[in-house]
């Protein structure tokens, strides 16, 4: 069998990549696929200690059906902001975005 | 190393490149491309852990909805594909962050004796999922759908377009 | 810990009474919008929608009255949802400054904002979240409530769609937001990885144990779900969006948020590791005593150099944080109810201000501390209210800030913290300068002209309330202190019955 | 005697009432105020014949009474009045001259605008010099010491709005109060070891060893301090010239007869301290006094101002006193204060007629009035051979005692010393006698309109005159049996240790000689237009400047007050102003203020810095929580 | 009784709604009613004074004690109460603020520009300094020393003056910041040390006889009670954090320059005494000679500051640092005739320097300067005005028979009993200094020959000479019959531990 280890560190690696595309792009758009990683890291942490630990309460299988669902909704609502910025900006380039300052 | 051990090296490898080319791709677009590959890997993923279910979800919701979200954003958004316009002066430093918080949490996850067998993993059939989702669950699962109704209303007096634009 | 079998759960739908009010009448609200306006024939949606706001006021006192039916209650729905005295006193708290928020939306919104019937819609649902976070005694309930909250105030906060500030501090908002939910979820799965549970109080349970073999996912763990409540309630270093949401967001929503978002963070956070993390307190406690000096200095100390009214309220407000998570870093019975009595009495100053600036804003559409010269001419109710409420965050005698921060500062001290009171006074010294500035700016200011504004009846008789309340608790807390104490009494009643939680109805 | 209280009482009600009403009483009360100081030296006879009564007494120490004042714990102040024999010497001038000058000051100070304040002062100082000699214990005798300072100052700066007399007001309140720095100093330490301020109980606890030597040594070495700055012995010598810038009247009375002796009146008073002293004590005072001799005598001769030439003549004499006590000699001291307050009154008030009739004061703008004012003319004469020390004035005798005891000092310079001051002094007399009434005038206007006094003004002048004539005979047996004390003034003042009167024909010879030798000198020098005076003040050019300008004391005070003091508390100014205010306390706010200017660029508006320090910050904390965990 | 110790709080913050129902337009009736709660207040606090029997007893009189909070969180029972009293202590300064306030009314009886909110702001000055004064709960005496600092910027800022001095400028508003933020930097001190006080005690309450009867730890005492020297010490004018109090005095208004010299100045040392002295006797007396060194620094420094002074008010602002140098020096005495001259020197100065002040704003309101310099005898003009000045300055420079002498001399004989001979010494010193600038300023500015600048300056308002009187008459009454003041102080400071 597939030791726990492998899934977590699998996710600890998504998860970082996700972190440092944050942390790195420019792109609103991108920053939010960014997030997505992330998100799909925590998911795969959830399943793997509900299958692999509590199997009985299984509440990280729901937890991780649960974080999908936000995370569509989240993509959703987030695209809208940034169409929103690119209408009245002409930009989603999150660096352009800082008129508010200090 | 057992064959699915060997399915599982190959599922994480494209995750982790499909994850690679999302953070690291010049061209936006494919970035997203790469995405679509680290999510439905991801859904292989799910299916080793036996959670069929998720995998589905995963598939329909990301693979289908999401990704198909993000490029018509792109679209919509007509980013420009310099690469200067997609990665930041802060690479490096993000780098470095990212680097020191994979160490660091793949060392936790490592030296960490979880509770419990760590080698057997335990089907969860979609009834039982289903069944805790309608009544153990049924206070989140109500509360999502507001967060759903509000995303959807968020989206749609955000980006609606209003007279005299 | 077992799992109790489903059919022990208890599914008393009408414990929820107040959220189902809620969600309802946010229903409704957007349903009177789409009507009102057709049959109206005001298309552009942008006169007439007034009483809107009052309305929507009136359902989150409804909300707010209803939770009273459960004061003195010990009961929980499906084991996710407490309903007890804690919740009672949030679900109150949440639904008055809910209600206040909508009163001063009124005349914003229908001169400046689109979409009013969604916009109250979204305040009520922003206040079911609120509610949940404070109810919630496991994390999955906490964390979906907790993005019911966010999404509502993302929205919010982008509502102003003309405006370039507004779309800049929604879209930092929300992709922070969406950044830093996504590290307190990988904190959560952690958690839940070495506890097996996700149920506050059986996490509680297996922390009181040996904890040495999961010690290292445990406390990465803890550590993401700190960054991740410390973004949600705005302690430095995850504070960064705060200034740029609050100048950002319409003024109403300014209020919402540091009101709502924050005190239901600070609910989240204190019944969290009050429940499920005191046994490691010896571990975190230094820092969140070390996020706690960096928040207040910081917030105080730039603060000072804000030109921008709502900015500077959004530093000030990082610095009260600061001295919120003095509470959580003293945790112990006193030093909670210490922390949930300034939080009430700072967040009834904080309306206090904001309905002023708003009034303010409503008459001239500024919001530079400089404009607000010869404000104590040109209306002098409102600036005697205004400096009130800032005296009161400055911590000045007579009013709330005085006696609760004394009390919070005092808990602290008696947890070993004194150091920690220390710096809190120090800063707490250092904000009554930027306070004064404005204070100076309105009495001192010569007036653009010296006419007076016309008088807002209603959002002054909103005000006077409020300046009532910061009166109130700053000369008699007792009432509410005792409130106050029965509520987090009961959190931390539980973590002692947590060893019944299975004998629960 | 247990009703000496009053003499002070009286004129102090007196005070109050002028104060509160004086404006509307007729005459602006300067009846009220005479009529006091006329009942207090009433009552001066029966408190003095009391004291005459009990005095032989076995055991008499003097008596009074006295009020609890603050009380608490063990600290406890009475305050009390108290007669014994030197008090009632100095109780004796202090009232008869108040009286004669009040009467005086009618006619002086008529139609002056502040007439009426001018005798609500003059109350005040009565009442508080009066206080002053009877305390019966140090602080109220500071009280009234810095009370009559007070009024002092009031009176020298009666005309203020002369410049000048402002100045001078200042100058000898801040002068004298330097002294009574040391003297509250030496008050408290005499406190701390007696516990009591009561001066007799001091002397018991002194008398039984209570003080360590060398502490008590400090202690009346600060309180002479207080003396010197009161009674102008150098090096606070200073004001006292300046102090003519007042009415002559209060020259007459404050800066001679009264207020300026109590420095020697309180050494003497306390002077069964001084003994048990280290002897070091009364060497500073025979010291200070002697300097103060030389440099007053040699002032002395180039003043040109009447007035202060006779306040150097003042500083002189105090100077003899403060010898006298420094050589062990109370009763010369009390003695000369005796007699000095009479003929130096009488010198300044009939200064005071001249200038009153002539409306000069400069030496050099009179001269031969002695026809115009006769009566004046004589009565300064005999204040000035008294001054000078001529058989059978007053002066003479006491000047006497006082040589004497210069004699039996360790030391022959100070005889010497003494004895050529006398010489000095009958110079400088003479020369202002002779510039004044004899020879041409210098201002003929000045003396076509001068008289001689009025009636009311004339009076106390010849009162005077007639006891500084004839009181130098006190101290004789004889003369002190007749009137109830026999064995004299010495024997009646220290009845303890009486000190009989001491007369030796070698000692009167040398001084009448040297006495008339200045006399005669003098009266060469500053014949007519006085040009050997001129030639000798050209040949001495140097000597003549030094003395002119007073040794340049005043201009070295003038130079550390204004280099020194003002310099040093301007410096403290700009310290506090640019280094305590605008460095410690500003800076700390400016540097609390830009720590802020600097902290605010860490919000840079860019979103992934934003993310950036939410990731360090939870990088930072986990990595800490491990390592401190591990 | 009690009711009266309440009602002194109560009426000046009552009067607040008062103002505020009289219509703008009748500034005359605001004054009236200002002048009447000061009158009532004064007659109370007279009443306070003098009704206060000092045989006997424990020292506390009129007690009333009020629930506020207890039994909820660390409080247990009577936890924080609204606890007043006065003792021996209290007493003279409760009836110095009323002495203060009816003057200071009179004397800001020409403010017109909103004289309303004056006089509200002014009140809730008021109320904070006798909520100091008789609280007897550590809670509510910190609580009126805040109020006491809170109207201060803006009676500073709105209706003082700001000067140019040609070098450097202090405007009204510089003045105003400083001190109140000097003000709250110094109660923050505080604030640290109550809450310290207060663990330590583990009492569960903050009444202050409560937490006088609690032990303190020897090393506790010693780092607590410099937070409380300090703390207060900085309202004190304690040197070298006195910087506020001369540009603040300059800045403010006439009225305001006198309760905040002659009364919350006194705050400083009050707290001192009542707090860190009972509570920390230990404590006080390890720190007592460095109290003492900056009482005697502060005493010499600000006279010496003070003679380089050329405007009035500066001059007086640091005369107030020499003399509340005084008070700390008498309280570092730790005996009782020094704590004595303390309380003394506490009332006496807070008299005479708001003589002091009247003064110079009656001067300043027809002259519109302050510079000594341009003076020159005035007194021909302004006849009672300048007997008034001298007499607060005489007072000041300690001579016998007013009410500073009586004070000083308390405090020198303490010292020189608890063996700062050295101390007492400089304290003497600094007295003759004093006197130099005080006789200075009157040689330079009210005697000499009148300058014609000043031909038309009139006698100050008969609501000034008013203030003057009713001052002056406690100078002297002080001065000459101290022992009413002594009786009742003495009878609180022998109960206070450590003071021997």
């Amino acid at each position: 069998m597939i030791p726990i280890n492998d899934f977590l560190v699998l996710s600890a690696i998504l998860f970082s990549l996700g972190m440092y595309g944050v942390l790195a792009r420019r792109s609103a758009v991108l920053i939010l696929m960014s997030v997505e990683l992330m998100l799909q890291a925590v998911s795969i942490n959830f399943i793997t200690f509900a299958v692999y630990l509590s199997p009985e309460q299984f509440t990280g299988v729901i937890f991780a059906l649960f974080v999908i669902t936000v995370a569509a909704a989240e993509v959703g609502l987030a695209l809208a902001i940034i169409l929103r910025l690119y209408r009245n900006k002409q930009t989603a380039n999150v660096d352009e975005a800082d008129i508010m300052k200090w | 190393m057992t064959y699915e051990e060997g399915i599982f090296y190959l599922v994480a490898a494209i995750t982790v490149i499909g994850a690679l080319g999302v953070v690291l791709a010049r061209n936006i677009v494919h970035s997203a491309l790469f995405l679509i590959l680290s999510l439905l890997a991801v859904a292989g993923i799910f299916i080793l852990l036996a959670a069929e279910f998720l995998a589905i979800v995963q598939v329909l919701i990301y693979g289908g909805a999401v990704t198909i979200l993000i490029l018509f954003a792109m679209m919509l958004t007509r980013v420009r594909e310099t690469p200067a316009a997609v990665d930041g002066p802060q690479r490096p430093v993000a780098a470095l962050a990212a680097a020191a918080f994979m160490a660091t949490s793949i060392l936790a996850v490592v030296s960490t004796e979880w509770p419990g067998n760590t080698e057997k993993i335990n089907v969860i059939s979609l009834d039982q999922i289903g069944r805790a989702l309608f009544t153990t669950w049924a206070v989140p699962f109500e509360i999502a759908s507001l967060v759903l109704i509000v995303a959807l209303v968020g989206a749609i007096v955000l980006a609606r377009g209003e007279e005299g634009e | 810990m077992l799992w109790p079998a489903m059919t022990q759960l208890n599914f008393q739908w009408e414990l929820l009474a107040p959220e189902f009010i809620l969600v309802g009448w946010a229903g409704a609200l957007v349903l009177l919008d789409l009507f009102w306006g057709s049959s109206a024939g005001l298309r552009t949606g942008r006169i007439g929608k007034e009483p809107l706001g009052y309305l929507a006021a009136a359902g989150a006192v409804a909300a707010a009255l209803v939770s009273l039916f459960w004061i003195g209650d010990h009961k929980n729905f499906a084991d996710l949802i407490d309903v007890n005295n804690y919740t009672t006193l949030f679900r109150v708290f949440f639904g008055l400054t809910a209600a206040f928020a909508c009163i001063a939306s009124a005349r914003y919104v229908k001169d400046r904002l689109l979409h009013p019937g969604e916009y109250y819609a979204l305040i009520l649902l922003s206040v079911v979240g609120a509610n949940g976070m404070a109810a919630a005694s496991e994390l999955l309930t906490a964390y979906i409530s907790l993005e019911l909250l966010s999404f509502s105030l993302y929205v919010l906060a982008s509502y102003d769609k003309f405006d370039l500030r507004s779309n800049e501090g929604g879209l930092k908002y929300m992709l922070l937001g969406a950044f830093s939910s996504a590290i307190f979820l990988y904190g959560i799965s952690l958690v839940y990885g070495v506890t097996g549970s996700t149920h506050f109080n059986a996490i509680g349970e297996v922390l009181k144990g040996d904890t040495s073999d999961i010690d290292m996912a445990l406390l990465l763990g803890l550590a993401l779900m700190i960054g991740g409540l410390g973004f949600k309630v705005a302690a430095v270093p995850f504070h960064m969006w705060t200034p740029d949401a609050y100048e950002g967001a319409p003024l109403p929503i300014t209020a919402l948020i540091s009101a709502l978002s924050k005190s239901a963070g600070f609910a989240l956070f204190l019944k969290l590791f009050t429940q499920a993390f005191l046994p490691l307190i010896d571990d975190w406690r230094y820092f969140i005593a070390a996020l706690s000096v960096a928040t207040m200095a910081l917030g105080n100390l730039v603060a000072i150099q804000q030109q921008n009214l709502k900015r500077l309220l959004a530093y000030s407000s990082i610095g009260q944080v600061g001295y919120l998570l003095m509470g959580i870093a003293a945790l112990s019975p006193e030093s909670a109810s210490a922390l949930v009595l300034h939080m009430i009495g700072y967040v009834v100053t904080n309306l206090a201000v904001f309905v002023c600036i708003i009034i303010y804003y409503n008459w001239t559409g500024k919001e530079e501390i400089k404009d607000y010269a010869g404000t104590a001419e040109r209306a002098p109710f409102l600036a005697l209210c205004l400096s009130i409420a800032l005296f009161s965050l400055a911590g000045m005698p007579l009013f709330a800030g005085f006696a609760t921060k004394f009390i919070l500062f005092q808990s602290a001290a008696q947890e070993d913290l004194l150091w920690l009171a220390g710096v809190a006074v120090f800063f707490s010294f250092v904000s009554l300068y930027y306070y004064l500035l404005i204070v100076k700016e309105m009495y001192l200011g010569e007036p653009a002209e010296r006419t007076r504004f016309p008088t807002p009846w209603l959002e002054y008789g909103a005000l006077s309330l409020l300046v009532a309340g910061v009166m109130f608790v700053g000369l008699y807390p007792q009432p509410v202190y005792d409130a106050v104490e029965d509520s987090t009494a009961t959190i931390f009643a539980a973590v002692e019955d947590s060893a019944a939680v299975s004998e629960r109805p | 005697m247990q009703d000496a209280w009053l003499m002070p009482a009286i004129p102090g009600a007196a005070f109050v009432i002028l104060l509160l009403f004086g404006k509307y009483l007729p005459r602006k009360g300067d009846w009220l105020s005479i009529a006091a100081m006329a009942a207090s030296f009433v009552i001066f006879f029966p408190v003095l014949a009391d004291l005459l009564d009990k005095v032989d007494t076995e055991g008499f120490t003097g008596g009074g009474k006295s009020w609890e004042w603050i009380s608490f714990d063990t600290f406890t102040i009475r305050l009390g009045f108290f007669t014994d024999q030197i008090t009632i010497v100095m109780l004796g001038v202090v009232s008869f001259v108040a009286l004669m000058v009040q009467v005086y000051s009618v006619g002086y100070m008529k139609g002056d605008s502040r007439y009426g304040w001018y005798f609500t002062c003059m109350s005040l100082f009565a009442a508080s010099m009066l206080t002053l000699v009877l305390a019966d214990n140090l602080l109220l005798l500071y009280a009234g010491w810095e009370a009559v300072g007070f009024c002092s100052f009031l009176l020298i700066g009666f005309w203020w709005e002369k410049r000048s007399a402002a100045e001078a007001a200042k100058k000898a309140f801040i002068t004298t109060r330097i002294g009574d720095v040391g003297f509250l100093i030496g008050i408290i330490m005499l406190w701390k070891q007696a516990g009591t301020f009561d001066i007799s109980d001091i002397f018991q606890f002194a008398a039984a060893g209570g003080y360590d030597s060398t502490y008590l040594t400090a202690a009346v070495l600060f309180l002479f301090a207080g003396a010197v700055g009161k009674s102008g012995q150098f090096p606070l010598h200073v004001w006292l010239p300046d102090a003519m810038e007042g009415p002559t009247p209060v020259s007459a009375l404050i800066h001679a007869a009264t207020m300026v002796v109590a420095g020697v009146y309180m050494v003497a008073r306390m002077f069964p301290l001084f003994q048990l002293a280290d002897p070091v004590a009364l060497d500073v005072v025979l010291g200070l006094g002697l300097t103060t001799v030389v440099l007053s005598a040699t002032m002395g001769l180039v003043a040109t101002d009447i007035k202060r030439v006779i306040a150097y003549s003042t500083l002189n004499s105090l100077g003899l006193m403060f010898v006298a006590l420094g050589a062990g000699s109370t009763t010369g001291a009390m003695f000369y204060l005796f007699v000095h307050g009479f003929f130096k009154a009488l010198l300044f008030l009939a200064s005071g007629s001249v200038i009153h009739a002539t409306d000069r004061q400069d030496i050099n703008d009179l001269g031969g009035l002695a026809a115009k004012m006769p009566l004046t003319a004589a009565v300064f004469g005999i204040g000035t051979l008294s001054m000078i020390g001529i058989v059978p004035l007053s002066g003479f005798w006491a000047k006497d005692e006082i040589l004497h005891s210069a004699r039996d000092a360790e030391s022959a310079i100070i005889y010497v010393i003494v004895l050529a001051s006398v010489a000095v002094t009958a110079l400088y007399m003479t020369r202002l006698y002779v510039r004044t009434f004899f020879f041409q005038p210098r201002d003929r206007q000045a003396r076509e309109h001068a008289h001689d006094a009025p009636l009311l003004m004339s009076a106390p002048l010849l009162l005077l005159a007639a006891l500084t004539l004839v009181s130098g005979f006190l101290v004789f047996d004889g003369v002190g049996e007749a009137l109830g004390f026999p064995g004299g003034i010495g024997k009646f003042v220290f009845a303890e240790e009486a000190e009989a009167f001491k007369f030796s024909w070698e000692v009167a010879l040398a001084s009448t000689a040297v006495a008339l030798g200045g006399l005669l000198a003098g009266f060469a020098i500053w014949q007519e237009d006085a040009q050997p005076a001129k030639r000798l003040g050209e040949r001495f050019r140097p000597v003549y400047e030094l003395l002119f300008h007073r040794y340049y004391v005043d201009e070295v005070y003038q130079w550390a007050i204004n280099h020194i003091v003002l310099f040093a508390g301007s410096v403290l100014a700009w310290f506090d102003r640019n280094i305590v205010n605008d460095t410690g306390v500003d800076g700390s706010a400016g540097l609390t203020y830009l720590s802020g200017f600097q902290m605010k660029f860490l919000e840079t508006g860019k979103l992934p810095n934003y993310a950036l320090a939410i990731s360090l910050g939870v990088i930072v904390i986990a990595i800490l929580f491990l390592v401190l965990k591990a | 009784m009690g009711y009266v110790l309440l009602a002194l709080i109560a009426i000046p913050l009552l009067s607040a709604p008062v103002f505020m129902a009289v219509p703008s337009r009748y500034p005359q009736l605001t004054r009236y009613v200002a002048a009447l709660g000061a009158a009532a207040m004064f007659a109370l606090s007279l009443l306070v004074f003098i009704a206060y029997e000092y045989q006997g007893g424990s020292g506390l009189r009129y007690t009333l004690q009020w629930d506020w909070l207890e039994n909820v969180g660390l409080l247990r029972e009577n936890g924080i109460t609204l606890h007043l009293a006065v003792d021996g202590i209290a007493a003279p300064m409760v009836l110095l603020t009323g002495i203060v306030a009816l003057a200071a009314v009179f004397v800001s009886w020409n403010i017109n520009f909103r004289n309303k909110d004056f006089f509200v702001l002014l009140f809730v000055l008021i109320s904070g300094v006798y909520g100091v004064f008789v609280s007897q709960d550590l809670f509510f005496l910190f609580f009126f020393y805040e109020l006491a600092v809170l109207p201060m910027y803006l009676l500073i800022a709105v209706w003082g003056a700001s000067s140019d001095f040609g070098t450097f400028i202090r405007t009204k508003e510089y003045g105003a910041m400083k001190l109140v933020l000097y003000l709250v930097a110094g109660s923050a001190l505080i604030f640290i040390a109550i809450f310290a006080t207060f663990v330590e005690a583990d009492k569960g309450t903050f009444d202050l006889p409560a937490l006088g009867s609690a032990t303190y730890g020897e090393s506790f005492q010693k780092w607590v009670f410099p937070l409380y020297m300090i703390g207060f010490g900085v309202l004190a004018g304690m040197w070298p954090l006195h910087t506020w109090s001369p540009d603040g005095h300059v800045a403010a208004p006439t009225g305001v320059s006198m309760l905040h010299a002659g009364v919350l100045m006194k705050l400083g040392a009050f707290g001192i005494l009542r707090v860190g002295i009972t509570l920390l006797p230990e404590g006080a007396h390890f720190w007592a000679p460095v109290l003492m060194t900056l009482g005697v620094t502060g005493a010499l420094y600000g006279a010496i500051s003070a003679l380089a002074q050329t405007d009035l008010k500066y001059m007086v602002g640091y005369s107030s640092v020499s003399h509340m140098g005084y008070v700390l020096m008498g309280l570092a005495t730790m005996n009782n005739i020094g704590v004595n001259g303390a309380v003394l020197q506490m009332f006496a100065h807070g008299v005479m320097t708001a003589l002091m002040f009247t003064n110079v704003g009656a001067v300043y309101d027809q002259a519109h300067t302050r510079d000594m310099t341009t003076f020159g005898g005035i007194a021909r003009r302004m006849p009672r005005h300048s007997a008034f000045f001298a007499i607060a300055g005489l007072s000041s420079l300690g001579l016998p028979g007013l009410a500073g002498f009586v004070a000083e001399f308390h405090i020198f004989v303490g010292a020189f009993r608890a063996g700062y001979w050295w101390a007492g010494a400089l304290g003497i010193l600094a007295a003759a200094i004093t006197a130099t600038y005080i006789l200075r300023m009157l040689a330079h500015a009210y005697f000499g020959p009148l300058n014609e600048r000043w031909e038309g300056l009139k006698e100050m308002r008969p609501g000034e000479q008013f203030a003057g009187a009713l001052l002056i008459a406690f100078i002297i009454f002080m001065g000459v019959w101290p022992a009413p003041f002594v009786d009742r102080i003495t009878d609180s400071v022998k109960n206070i531990p450590g003071i021997s």
